[in-house]
């Protein structure tokens, strides 16, 4: 084999990686002679992306960086071998997933009073210890309760490059909100 | 029941300017269903968007009073049978009562300074709020998601030491999370569980791992002489703990005869 | 994307696993309906090979089966990633590290029931491949969860020759506990 080009060293790291790979990781694969640029690890990598178009694996760009991917395609096809199935998440888990996803840095009686009901510790420690969620800080009021916000390795597994990427983000702005109750408010003169 | 009647004469709401006048029969939930409802419910709010939802109303037009009328129902069928509600329940009921009697007082003048928060309004505020949350927790399940959707492709490295090395891990940081673990266990469980000192489980395992290579052992396999009496002992009851715990059965085929331990898949 | 082919299926679920695949598990991806022959999965997984000949993965066949490896020719390369300070293990990991210290053999059940959170997949794996922990058996009840025990590994990293080294944390633990209690008992009366 000819001394191995950049594409082939990024396409070796990719796939021995456990997480998704950044840039900066990208140019320490290159020892510190003279690492590429990003301009030309973007350019490797589109290509890389290129060589795999038609294969059952995709190169991605996730928000903790890039990764290959089995795709989703595949899933029942996997699913005939899986046989510790990843666990579903609760309602109630998945809805305090939303309001600190889509609120964050929130409290959890911050969310408690959007849900209206308290939040289960155990929910906040599955969210932790997922991955998915941290402290980021503590709000300034008695008590001094902790504000959570989502990780990047949220980010990651749901297969997103910024919180920009969530779905339907318009939905939970305040201003339609706003818009409604005046309405009402109006109706009821 | 004359309540009820009184407000079937006026609309009770409109559904896309029509009013609507007549109770839809399918407005209760059947008893039966009942049984669910505390597992199926998310709290106060998840409840009266659901019987709101049935009528397929806007929120922002609910009639308080007949929704008030229908959670009460239910909370009472619910008490009636003895489920344990939580006490959010009881608040909404509360507030919804609140919103009814002050909907039936004669409306005071506006007066510009009155700071005070219309409690239909924000109930509608609230609803709104958590039905954007219902929903963005339902669009967030739907994402595609690791382990679940799709897998990260990944290649066996090269047997180098290319891995990030290891975190070290101090025995006392092994301790103090063990610590913590019982004290957190002995918070949420009423009794206690006796256990089989260390070098039995121990000795447990390590009979386990010989019978992963080997169909059976005998006892001679198991016991071993350098070790003295308190070895014997403490092999002879970590068999029959693993014999208790049904992890292995122990075998003879006549009274005398060498006596051999097997692991239970393989018997 | 078009329905997957056979050689897809097989890319996919190749990347997908962690261990080498053996041709009976490749047979299970198809479902029961008409699974491929050995033959013919050896026919396809000789063509996958191929698309493979140069690119920075390969297809080989181990002991267990086949998986995809990095070739050895990027070691150097990746050796560059080294530089990084090892980071700690989560509370989770050392938790369940410790459980199955104390427990074993323990099913991941038991784990979970003592936490009261679910034990995540990636905490097990960790630390399997660190060589701290491995499966001794399975429990004889529904579903045949694994046991997990210690190794010798485990017992040699940390300094100990037995199990009964390790230092007792019932009597330290409980003894502030009882103290506490008393103190409020006291400051009751």
């Amino acid at each position: 084999m000819p001394e191995p080009d950049r594409i082939q060293i990024l396409e070796a790291a990719l796939f021995s990686a456990r997480e998704p790979m950044s840039i900066y990781r990208m140019r320490q694969l290159f020892g510190d002679a003279k690492p590429p640029s990003e301009g030309m690890l973007r350019e490797a990598l589109d290509r890389l992306a290129e060589l795999y178009a038609d294969r059952a694996v995709q190169l991605v760009e996730v928000a903790g960086g890039f990764r290959f991917q089995v795709s989703e395609t595949f899933a029942p096809y996997l699913a005939h071998l899986n046989d510790d199935k990843p666990g579903r998440y609760s309602r109630a888990t998945l809805e305090t997933l939303a309001m600190i996803a889509y609120r964050q840095p929130v409290t959890r009686g911050e969310i408690e009073s959007v849900r209206g009901v308290a939040v289960n510790t155990q929910i906040i420690r599955t969210l932790e210890e997922r991955g998915w969620i941290t402290v980021v800080g503590y709000k300034e009021v008695p008590g001094r309760p902790a504000l959570y916000a989502t990780t990047t390795q949220f980010l990651d597994d749901f297969g997103l490059k910024t919180l920009d990427d969530l779905p339907a983000a318009e939905g939970l702005i305040s201003a339609p909100t706003e818009d409604l109750l005046d309405q009402l408010d109006s109706s009821n003169e | 029941m004359s309540a009820q009647q009184v407000q079937g004469e006026l609309p009770l709401a409109l559904v896309d300017g029509e009013p609507l006048t007549k109770l839809p029969e399918d407005l209760y939930i059947p008893p039966d269903a009942l049984e669910v409802i505390l597992d199926a419910f998310e709290g106060p709010l998840d409840l009266l968007l659901y019987l709101i939802r049935r009528q397929n109303l806007d929120i922002v037009r609910i009639d308080v009073a007949e929704i008030t009328r229908q959670y009460m129902g239910y909370i009472a069928l619910l008490e009636a049978m003895r489920f344990e509600l939580a006490a959010e329940y009881l608040v909404m009921a509360a507030m919804l009562a609140e919103i009814k009697s002050r909907a039936l007082l004669p409306k005071a003048p506006s007066s510009e300074d009155d700071e005070e928060l219309d409690p239909r309004a924000e109930l509608i505020r609230r609803l709104l709020e958590y039905e954007k949350i219902k929903q963005s927790a339902e669009s967030l399940d739907a994402l595609p998601r690791i382990d679940r959707d799709f897998q990260v492709a990944q290649a066996a490295s090269p047997d180098i030491d290319c891995h990030v090395s290891p975190p070290a891990v101090d025995l006392s940081e092994l301790v103090v999370a063990f610590g913590e673990l019982l004290a957190r266990a002995q918070l949420s469980s009423a009794h206690q569980i006796e256990w089989e000192p260390l070098s039995t489980r121990q000795r447990m395992s390590e009979v386990l791992m010989k019978l992963k290579e080997r169909a059976e052992l005998t006892l001679a396999d198991v016991f071993s002489v350098d070790e003295g009496r308190a070895g014997v002992v403490v092999s002879f009851l970590a068999i029959l703990e693993l014999v208790r715990e049904g992890l292995c059965a122990l075998v003879q085929a006549a009274p005398g005869s060498v006596i051999y331990i097997r692991g239970v898949a393989d018997a």
